[in-house]
């Protein structure tokens, strides 16, 4: 039973990807995509990853489907170039090779992780029940101050290019009352899953994916205008997250002599502090991505 | 708080002040790129004195945590980033980001882009360096990648965004693609630290996982026939960051690779084989491009796309750690040689573009039979870059050619030959029309004032001269391995 | 009492599910948007409402009930504001044209 | 190991699919797409291979987070790039 659902969703996964890439309706195929990332993020629990799930929902299917749809909105529509029917044949044929190949490589690997034992043998003394999240704040917490980073350059990245100044587009009088009842619960949501991601899914990544999803409801909806004034606060408050994980790190170091090495005993204050300050900065960094800023540079 | 920490951090967190106040974000960028590369002498000190050190963060130990590890390869590019950066960022902070010539309405705001841009990449150098972990490497690739097209779209021209969003889209399939070879490294041998390599090499699913890693680092190395976004890239850019790109930001990812092939014993040697084809094949695209270049900006571009296969035969050929002790340093002695001498060429090309308000080649010829220093300094660096005594150049190549001889190896001698034929030949196409007469100045031109831009230009030359004197200094410091 | 509720549960999830079909038909042989979303609107809510009452009945928790109802408020109230929404824009751009 | 073979298929299937539209398409949104799609096929591999007797490691988990939020960054920015280039092309 459960194996006639895998195969359903897999087949769904690839069919609507398919349906994506292959139509040359723009709005259409953004629309498969965002499918595409649901069922993606169904697999996903299929799969045993929870965690993954909910961020693929929230920012590779929602966020990103939000983006796109958004350019797709501004950008002209593209000069439709089709490449000659031999060339089309040939990728194909390589393609479907290079599936082959890598799904061959894939299955036929031996896999023997060794990460599953070290994880639970020192789950203990990271601080959290939640694995993923001690992984991602206290085993690996490196790789995630890289990967502020990476928000960062991306935002700063965007203020260089695109100075556009978003402009709320009147929604209707039925946005009030959904505003009303969604956003206050969006707020809720991210406070329960950043509190909840230390022992069961959730975390920073999640709760600040959908604290920005709310915070577009406002902009978008023309309940918060975006100000030059608020988007700089917004500013402020996104390169706040990389600010203080580093000095965070810095200051880890200067306790106990290594670089994240949470004091004893305190390891869990420590990164929910972490974790409570990078989301509402994730939050703002993804708000900003999406709205882009004034190019003015802030006073 | 160790210095190794701070030489990643440190950047970041000026990255954020430069970001927060443009007014003072040349103070902050100056002060934070002097602070690093200070910080990069101390550690190469400390590297030279105890040996390779250590960093385990968190306090966990490989395979679950990440360690960063500083030996004398490390030390070296650590040392070559902030070298180049602290000259480059002078220039930048004193003669602008920006040629006065192509000064548009946004040109204030945009040059405040340019410290955090630059600042961030220094960081993620420095973490890519230090980093001793595949997805750990794979992270810092997706910061560096960003920032690169951030300097690349400075200029805000459209052919610069063009080649901008060509750059970003070729970085993230090679990014992707070095995420793929993590992920079936991790299906092959269930962990994916750097000490894993030689694992790796030693099983057939390990070995596919090392071609696509590979396979995405020729992307970002620009390595032939990956190397397509490129050349448009590089000369499209503003002069300092066409520096920055084309000096120090393709060298991370030929770091990379010359640290898994160091790593990876006899189990990678097809791999190398096909790297040091693919770096000969880039070697003679790359001549034949510049050869036919008409722009004085393309043509340093394409000699940056020779270098890199010069550099990937040199990692090619030089195989693992144990079996031909030397030839690899001799690769990384190119690398610094490179980064010195192709900074100096496009600070001086920015320079002379100026001067003369265009870049073509045929109008290089001037009015009067001065020429001037920025000239000065690109036939120093195209000495060092064609590897004549007694720059770091030919020192790379002597080590590179006497140990192909050793081994026998006459066909790889006779490429790197004749690479160095080609490369005379394209660059003497520029340096010897600087010293001929001739009316092709344009109408915009005008002749700028002396400034420190001059120095650096020169400065950057000079020590790619004067390395090659000094290289028993870094070729003593590749010594300390970590063991 | 599980029996019944399990058989309860089956037959509201079967119905759910058919309503969803019938929502799905609807999108795909209408003519125009109006009647799709139409179609979409109503046939979509009433399926999923059914749906999660269904899942309800069959783990035969509370607890799940009210997780459930939650996500059937939402999906509701979204529902209804991005048809408005659609609806809208679709008249507007009849307006352009 | 069945069902994981199930996704690994749509995993490769996705990067196929991916390959093929970026190899074939020009136009800039669709290209970003496409590179979305590769993501998320490398993503459904990643954890796929990550399976072990029904648990599911939580390295890989973080890794393919990681990836995600990596990935957002990144398109936010193509996306950016490509409606300068075409709002340049209207000046």
């Amino acid at each position: 039973m459960s194996l006639a659902f895998d195969v359903l969703l897999a087949f769904g996964v690839v069919f609507t990807a398919a349906a994506a890439l292959g139509t040359h309706d723009r709005v259409a195929s953004i629309a498969g995509f965002v499918v595409t990332g649901l069922l993606v993020a169904l697999s996903l629990v299929r799969l045993g990853a929870p965690d993954v799930a909910l961020a693929e929902a929230a920012i590779g299917a929602g966020l990103t489907g939000a983006l796109l749809l958004r350019s797709a909105w501004r950008l002209k529509p593209a000069e439709s170039r089709v490449s000659p029917p031999i060339d089309r044949i040939i990728v194909a044929l390589i393609a479907v090779c290079l599936s082959g190949a890598l799904a061959w490589a894939v299955y036929t690997a031996p896999g023997a992780a060794l990460y599953p034992a070290l994880v639970s043998e020192r789950l203990a003394e990271s601080g959290v029940t939640n694995p993923v999240t001690a992984v991602l704040l206290n085993f690996r917490a490196w790789d995630t101050l890289l990967e502020i980073a990476v928000l960062f350059v991306a935002l700063i990245l965007v203020r260089i290019v695109a100075p556009a100044h978003p402009q709320p587009v009147v929604l209707g009088e039925l946005m009030l009352p959904f505003a009303r009842i969604v956003v206050p619960m969006c707020a809720f949501l991210a406070g329960h899953l950043l509190w909840q991601g230390a022992s069961v899914p959730g975390g920073a990544f999640q709760a600040g994916a959908i604290l920005a999803g709310g915070s577009l409801v406002l902009m978008l909806g023309g309940f918060a205008v975006p100000t030059p004034r608020l988007l700089s606060w917004g500013m402020m408050v996104a390169l706040l997250g990389l600010a203080v994980f580093a000095v965070a790190a810095l200051s880890t170091e200067a306790l106990t002599g290594t670089l994240l090495l949470y004091p004893d005993g305190a390891a869990k204050i420590w990164i929910l502090m972490i974790e409570a300050l990078l989301t509402l900065s994730i939050a703002a960094m993804l708000c900003l991505l999406f709205c882009g800023m004034p190019r003015r540079p802030l006073k | 708080m160790s210095d190794i920490s701070l030489l990643v951090l440190l950047p970041l967190l000026a990255a954020v002040g430069a970001a927060t106040t443009p007014r003072t974000s040349g103070i902050w960028g100056l002060t934070a790129t002097a602070l690093t590369a200070t910080l990069a002498v101390w550690l190469t000190l400390d590297v030279f004195q105890d040996g390779a050190r250590y960093i385990a963060i968190s306090g966990w130990v490989a395979p679950l945590g990440i360690v960063l590890v500083a030996d004398g390869l490390a030390a070296l590019m650590l040392l070559m980033t902030s070298g180049v950066g602290v000259i480059v960022a002078i220039q930048a902070a004193s003669w602008g980001v920006f040629p006065s010539s192509c000064a548009s309405k946004d040109a204030e705001s945009l040059r405040a882009g340019f410290w955090p841009m630059w600042l961030a990449t220094l960081g993620a150098m420095n973490a890519l360096f230090l980093s001793g972990d595949l997805f750990n490497i794979y992270v810092a690739f997706e910061i560096l990648g960003l920032t690169a097209v951030g300097l690349t779209a400075l200029s805000g021209t459209r052919s610069a965004l063009r080649a901008a969003f060509d750059y970003l889209s070729a970085g993230l399939a090679g990014s992707l693609l070095l995420l793929l070879g993590v992920a079936l490294a991790y299906g092959a041998i269930g962990r994916v630290d750097l000490a894993a390599v030689p694992m790796l090499a030693d099983t057939i699913a390990g070995r596919i996982a090392l071609a696509f890693i590979v396979a995405g680092l020729a992307v970002k190395a620009a390595l032939f026939p990956l190397h397509f976004w490129m050349p448009e890239a590089h000369s499209s850019a503003t002069p300092v960051a066409s520096a920055l790109l084309s000096a120090l930001v393709v060298k991370g990812a030929l770091y990379v690779i010359l640290r898994i092939s160091i790593e990876g014993g006899a189990g990678m040697e097809a791999l190398r084989f096909a790297l040091a084809v693919m770096g000969a094949a880039a070697m003679l695209w790359g001549a034949w491009g510049a050869l036919r270049a008409t722009r004085l900006k393309l043509l340093v571009a394409q000699s940056t796309v020779a270098q890199i296969g010069l550099i990937t035969l040199a990692i090619g050929v030089a195989g693992d750690n144990l079996q031909q002790n030397g030839l690899w340093q001799a690769a990384a002695l190119l690398m610094l040689s490179h980064a010195l001498a192709k900074a100096a060429m496009f600070i001086a090309v920015g320079r002379i573009a100026e001067e003369l308000g265009h870049d073509r080649i045929s109008g290089l010829n001037r009015k009067e039979l001065r020429p001037g220093a920025a000239e000065f300094a690109f036939a120093i660096a195209s000495v060092s870059l064609i590897g004549l005594p007694p720059t770091a150049g030919f020192i790379g190549k002597w080590i590179l050619i006497d140990g192909l001889i050793a081994r026998d190896a006459w066909i790889w001698v006779a490429l790197i030959l004749i690479g160095t034929a080609l490369s005379a030949a394209y660059l003497s196409r520029v340096v010897s029309r600087c010293l001929r007469g001739g009316p092709h100045v344009a109408a915009n031109a005008h002749h700028p004032a002396w400034r420190i831009g001059d120095i650096t230009a020169l400065g950057l030359a000079t020590s790619a001269l004067v390395l090659g004197l000094a290289s028993a200094l870094p070729l003593g410091l590749l010594e300390i391995t970590a063991k | 009492m599980t029996t019944v509720l399990h058989a309860l549960g089956l037959t509201l999830t079967t119905f759910g599910v058919s309503f969803l079909l019938i929502a799905a038909l609807g999108v795909w042989r209408l003519p125009d948007v109006l009647s799709r979303l139409h179609a979409l609107t109503k046939a979509d809510s009433a399926g999923l409402a059914l749906i999660a009452l269904g899942a309800a009945c069959l783990t035969g928790r509370l607890n799940t009930l009210l997780t459930l109802g939650l996500c059937v408020v939402l999906v509701a109230l979204s529902g209804v504001t991005i048809g408005h929404l659609i609806a809208r824009a679709h008249l507007s751009e009849g307006d352009l044209e | 190991m069945t069902s994981e073979l199930i996704y690994i298929c749509a995993g490769s299937g996705l990067v196929g699919l991916a390959f093929y539209r970026l190899a074939t398409c020009r136009d800039m949104l669709l290209r970003v797409l496409s590179l979305n799609v590769l993501a998320v096929g490398i993503a459904i591999l990643f954890l796929a291979s990550a399976r072990d007797a029904g648990m599911t490691d939580a390295v890989p988990q973080a890794f393919v987070l990681t990836g995600i939020v990596v990935l957002v960054a990144v398109t936010a920015a193509l996306l950016a790039l490509a409606e300068q280039i075409d709002r340049q092309r209207d000046e």
